[in-house]
């Protein structure tokens, strides 16, 4: 069967994030305020070839393990659908 | 059937029946997509051909000139280097990050066609306002596109302009230059052989770019051109490296006939333009050509402007290595015609021919316009206002200001982005008149560099031109390179007016005249036209990339002050030119008058000197936006070393200062070699007076001065302040 | 393994690596042998020394390094890494090899979120290792950098043993990217593994600004002739 | 009231992909076959204050429009949480 896969890929807690800071800083020059905790990360989606949603997880979490984070640095989620 | 669709594509009335004419009959609506690529501005010339036609082209070093992918110049027997510039304005425009990179990409297939491995690249930019937020966003993304794609292909960026007038706010110029080494031979770009398969390789065919040519590139902006944006594309440069070792090992193993890029116009253009070149024609299996996208209609196909693909053309026989060599490189590459002996490009889809056209039709047989010209009336108006060339409250004060202008100011903040270092070639970096790259494996240097100066031509697009070919061959000779060739990137507003076109044809007036006397033909260009929103034009803005020859790399010389003790040595006699200037726009806030009026034969000894005083100077730089105190800073802050100037008593302080007297550069030597130095200079000609000494830790004028350390903040941080408020 | 004098270098070559032939030159000016080696390949030819070079490889798509680092090569290159042989990362290189777990940490996006080519000071801090022996301890080397991802991260167990292992080798004088201890070269735990950010390979010629690169390409050379006389160990 | 915002941000159908196409030719070198559609973007996450979920997104969505989002050749997801 076929998957779609959406996969967030997010820097872990306590990793400083550069570039959600500069988004947060830039903030009120545009005339928002009260907008904090930015974090930005990745998102990806698939599509893969399944025996049922619990096989497609596990390929894709393994999938990402290996390659779609960084585990030094990021956390992921994956849902499937 | 085909009613109003032609213009909608862009084609004129007129343009049509031409097409029928041609044809017989009715063309095809992909006959028509690809008339309307190959005919737009953008691929045909039609406006500018009778013009360029005038330019001097030829010289003993010159290989190739205009016309092909890149002129071709000969270094020293058996080594040459392509050279070429191409804008890249409005792409930029509606999406600065990917229209920018992918203009990189653009020029470096150009350069790639000539079978040139890539070796260094030039950024020419304009900008508007820096104070205005939206245009910070603008330059953030184009560097940031520039750095992104140049760096990741592995080609340094080694220099460049970056200028900002208000002229430029809705239409930023984005020019890039390219310089190429051959690496192994020369290649044409001919679909010569009846019978010879033709392959397309790189990235697939989408839908990105559709209309870029007729569209984008050529139609001015209005409100809706917001609409147009879905046909941007985006830039791979990981696919472009491929490409680029791909085709290099083609070249080297010798497998191809002949290739070229897929630019403007797509598919569409090599297939009418190598069969065009050879006399010979083409069969196009629509259905082989490797789409990305579903449902796409023949004529996207063959006018798509997917970025990072080659067509080669490739004896049958070679055809399975040809893909093998893709392969190992990870490129798609399949054979999707054959070369014929018909004379015609003819598209075929589902055994159904859809396109069955002259190659020379499309590809040299377009119109050619002799679009009226005539001088506009405000020039005598603008040249009759006040110039502003009044003194400055305070001399030091002005100074500073100057130094710190966002025009004047390093750009370190834009090239600290670019890998400029890679390959090993580079002897003298940006920061420097110009680039000094020693080509790979050898002694040779080439120095190239871009100018001009819009402002000089908003007042009088002759001289400003003629001021632009100097300045670009004085940048070059300051390095102690010869100059030898020009490319040009003429940007201007709409040709269909005729006092646009008066600009242009006295821009191109100027520059022939200019490349005329300095020996330094023109081996090939572009031309943008239609930079105007909603009616108001860019200052007409000819950018000049001039390319010099240097036998021995390590004899370059710095724009740096080197050591204390030296001798500051003025080259040229300074007049009262503030016209346009610097400090007239900066200081006074007037753009009037005329600018300088360039004396091109004192020009020549200039460039003379410059080139035979090499092995005597430790370092040589030109005064140019903001005079001789700019010049003089410029040179102190990059060598770090101070310098006391007497200027010249016969002159009001702030003309001897801030005058942007053209042919002058600025020289120094030890005390010892001075004499030597004078000697050269009066054989050629040119005038030359010792002004000064280098050495402490100030800048000593007659009237002021300025600790090194205050000048170099103004200087450093000029640009940055502008630039930092909300950059994202 | 070799018993010839002359140190031999092998330089991976990842489809869209851009700085290989630098290496090549500047290692072979040095005296070295050099060769270039294809990602596809899943052996090493006879080399002593494995160079991964600065660059973009396959884009730097994902994240620097993510896809490099399955390159069929890279099992071998594990393989002469555990055996002790010599690796050198620059840049790209440093990247791939954090990725494939030679190195310990990450590479992140640099603090300023720019690219950034310049020049930079290098204090070495550990003389004693394959790759730095001909520096005095404490030299500062100029050497220039050209990355957006430098600011190297590493969690802070990891980061105490390797500051007491000396593993930290060069540091920034001036931090230009965010690097957890101002680092811009490290070495794993056995010291034959080093992945910095600088470029050495750019610094080997006053013509182009520095020599001081050559410290660092010319220790690991040192390092082999060495080993090479004294029987190869490694 | 403190809302929590997710974007997810994903180039326009159409615009080509070169991190997805990439990513995606790699996979069979990794020993997984059957994956395909890859396509990479970016996810942010926020906090901000607002009147309610509806001023939230509104708050948000005009966020991206200026900010977060190059509409050019991205489209973008908001939810409100
Ligand atoms: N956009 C840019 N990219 C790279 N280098 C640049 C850019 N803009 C300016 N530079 C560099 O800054 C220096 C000063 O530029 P410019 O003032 O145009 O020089 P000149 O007056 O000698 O023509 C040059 O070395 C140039 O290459
Ligand atoms: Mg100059």
């Amino acid at each position: 069967m076929r998957f779609t896969a959406e996969v967030k890929v997010m820097l872990k807690d306590g990793i400083s994030d550069p570039q959600g800071q500069t988004i947060e800083r830039a903030l009120p020059a545009l005339g928002y305020t009260g907008v904090g905790e930015v974090r930005v990360g990745k998102r990806i989606e698939l599509k893969l070839d399944a025996e049922d949603a619990d096989d497609a997880r596990a390929k894709v979490e393994d999938l990402c393990d290996r390659l779609l984070a960084n585990t030094v640095i990021e956390s992921f989620e994956v849902e499937i659908s | 059937m085909i009613s109003t669709l032609h213009r909608e594509l862009g084609l004129t009335d007129g343009e049509l029946e031409q097409i029928v004419d041609r044809l017989g009959r009715e063309p095809t609506h992909t006959e028509l997509a690809m008339f309307s690529v190959m005919w737009s501005e953008h691929c045909s010339y039609k406006s500018s051909r009778n013009h360029l036609k005038n330019l001097p082209t030829e010289g003993d070093r010159i290989l190739v000139g205009p016309g092909e992918g890149a002129g071709i110049i000969e270094v020293v027997p058996g080594v040459a280097v392509a050279w070429k510039i191409e804008s890249h304005n409005h792409p930029s425009f509606v999406e600065p990050f990917n229209g920018a990179a992918t203009g990189i990409g653009g020029i470096v297939r150009d350069i790639l066609s000539m079978g040139a491995r890539p070796i260094a690249l030039l950024d020419s930019l304009r900008f508007g306002s820096p104070d205005d937020p939206k245009t910070r966003l603008l330059i953030d993304g184009v560097v940031h596109g520039i750095s992104s794609y140049g760096n990741s292909i592995g080609v340094p960026t080694v220099g460049g302009e970056m200028v900002f007038e208000d002229c430029y706010a809705e239409n930023p110029l984005v020019n890039v230059a390219c310089l190429g080494v051959i690496e192994h031979k020369q290649m044409n770009g001919r679909g010569e052989g009846d019978g010879n398969a033709a392959i397309l390789f790189g990235s697939s065919t989408g839908r990105d770019g559709i209309g870029g040519a007729s569209v984008l590139a050529s139609a001015e902006f209005d409100e809706d051109s917001l609409d147009k944006r879905p046909s941007v594309q985006v830039g791979d440069p990981f696919t472009e490296k491929l490409l680029i070792e791909a085709s290099l090992e083609l070249i080297r193993s010798d497998l191809v006939v002949g290739f070229q890029d897929l630019g403007a116009g797509g598919i569409s253009c090599p297939t009418c333009e190598m069969t065009s070149k050879a006399g010979t024609g083409i069969d196009v299996e629509l259905e082989s050509i490797h789409l990305r996208e579903p449902g796409m209609e023949p004529f996207e196909v063959m006018i798509s402007e997917s970025q990072e693909r080659m067509l080669a053309v490739v004896e049958p026989s070679r055809v399975d290595e040809v893909i093998a060599v893709c392969s190992k490189w990870g490129l798609e590459a399949r054979v999707i015609g054959r070369i014929t002996d018909s004379g015609n490009v003819r598209v075929l889809s589902d055994g159904e021919v859809i396109v069955d056209v002259p190659a020379a039709a499309l590809a040299e047989e377009g119109p050619v316009y002799d679009r009226p010209y005539e001088r506009p009336s405000w020039i005598d108006e603008v040249q009759a206002s006040a110039p502003g060339v009044e003194a400055p409250g305070d001399l030091k004060t002005a100074f500073l200001e100057l130094l710190g202008s966002p025009r004047i100011a390093s750009k370190r903040w834009a090239w600290s982005q670019y890998d400029h270092m890679i390959f090993l070639g580079t002897i003298e970096g940006p920061g420097s008149d110009a680039a000094v790259i020693r080509l790979p494996g050898r002694d040779e240097a080439v120095a190239i560099t871009t100018d001009g100066n819009g402002r000089y031509c908003y007042l009088d697009p002759y001289e400003g031109a003629r001021l632009a070919v100097a300045e670009a061959a004085r940048n070059v000779a300051c390095t102690g390179a010869r100059p030898v060739a020009v490319t040009n990137c003429l940007n201007f507003g709409n040709p269909e007016k005729p006092g646009v076109m008066w600009q242009f044809a006295e821009a191109v007036r100027g520059i022939g005249d200019a490349c005329a006397v300095l020996g330094t033909p023109v081996t090939g260009g572009n031309v943008s036209f239609y930079n105007e929103t909603n009616g108001r034009a860019i200052y007409p803005t000819p950018v000049i990339g001039t390319l010099g020859i240097l036998d021995d790399a390590s004899a370059a010389v710095p724009m740096s002050f080197t050591s204390d003790g030296d001798d500051v040595i003025l080259l040229g006699t300074t007049g009262v030119d503030l016209g346009g200037s610097e400090f007239a726009t900066v200081i006074n806030d007037s753009v009037g008058g005329s600018p300088p009026t360039l004396d091109i034969d004192a020009e020549r000894a200039l460039i003379e000197t410059l080139v035979e005083l090499a092995p005597l100077v430790t370092s040589a730089h030109d005064p140019s936006d903001g005079g001789l105190a700019v010049s003089i800073a410029e040179s102190a802050v990059a060598g770090g070393v101070g310098v006391r100037i007497d200027e010249d008593a016969d002159l009001e302080p702030h003309v001897a200062l801030f005058s942007e007297t053209p042919s002058r550069a600025v020289v120094t030597c030890t005390p010892a070699s001075t004499e030597a130095v004078v000697q050269v200079a009066r054989k050629h000609g040119t005038p030359a007076r010792r002004i000064g000494s280098t050495g402490g830790d100030k800048l000593i004028f007659a009237t002021f001065e300025v600790a090194l350390c205050d000048a170099r903040e103004r200087y450093e941080t000029g640009l940055t302040k502008r630039l930092s408020a909300t950059m994202a | 393994m070799t018993s010839l004098a002359t140190p031999r270098v092998g330089v991976v070559l990842f489809p869209g690596s851009n700085c290989e032939q630098d290496c090549v030159r500047s290692f072979r000016a040095l005296g070295a042998e050099t060769e270039m080696i294809w990602h596809g390949e899943k052996s090493l030819p006879d080399v002593d020394l494995v160079v991964l070079p600065g660059g973009f490889a396959h884009g730097d798509y994902l994240r620097t390094g993510a896809l490099a680092r399955f390159s069929p090569i890279m099992t071998a290159v594990e393989e002469h890494a555990a055996g002790g042989g010599l690796v050198l990362g620059i840049c790209n290189g440093f990247q791939i090899l954090c990725e494939a777990g030679l190195l310990p940490g990450a590479l992140r996006k640099n603090v300023g979120l720019k690219f950034i080519c310049a020049w930079a000071e290098l204090r070495v801090e550990n003389a004693d290792t394959a790759f730095t022996r001909r520096a005095q301890p404490g030299q500062v080397l100029k050497v220039p950098i050209n990355h957006f991802e430098g600011n190297w991260y590493v969690d802070d167990e990891t980061r105490e043993r390797m500051v007491a292992n000396g593993q930290i080798v060069l540091r920034y004088t001036a931090n230009p990217n965010g690097s957890l201890e101002d680092a811009a070269g490290i070495t794993n735990d056995g010291g034959n593994v080093l992945g910095m950010m600088p470029h050495p390979e750019r610094a080997c010629e006053a013509l182009l600004g520095s020599e001081d690169g050559a410290v660092i390409l010319g220790s690991v050379l040192d390092t082999l002739g060495l080993s090479s006389a004294t029987s190869g160990v490694r």
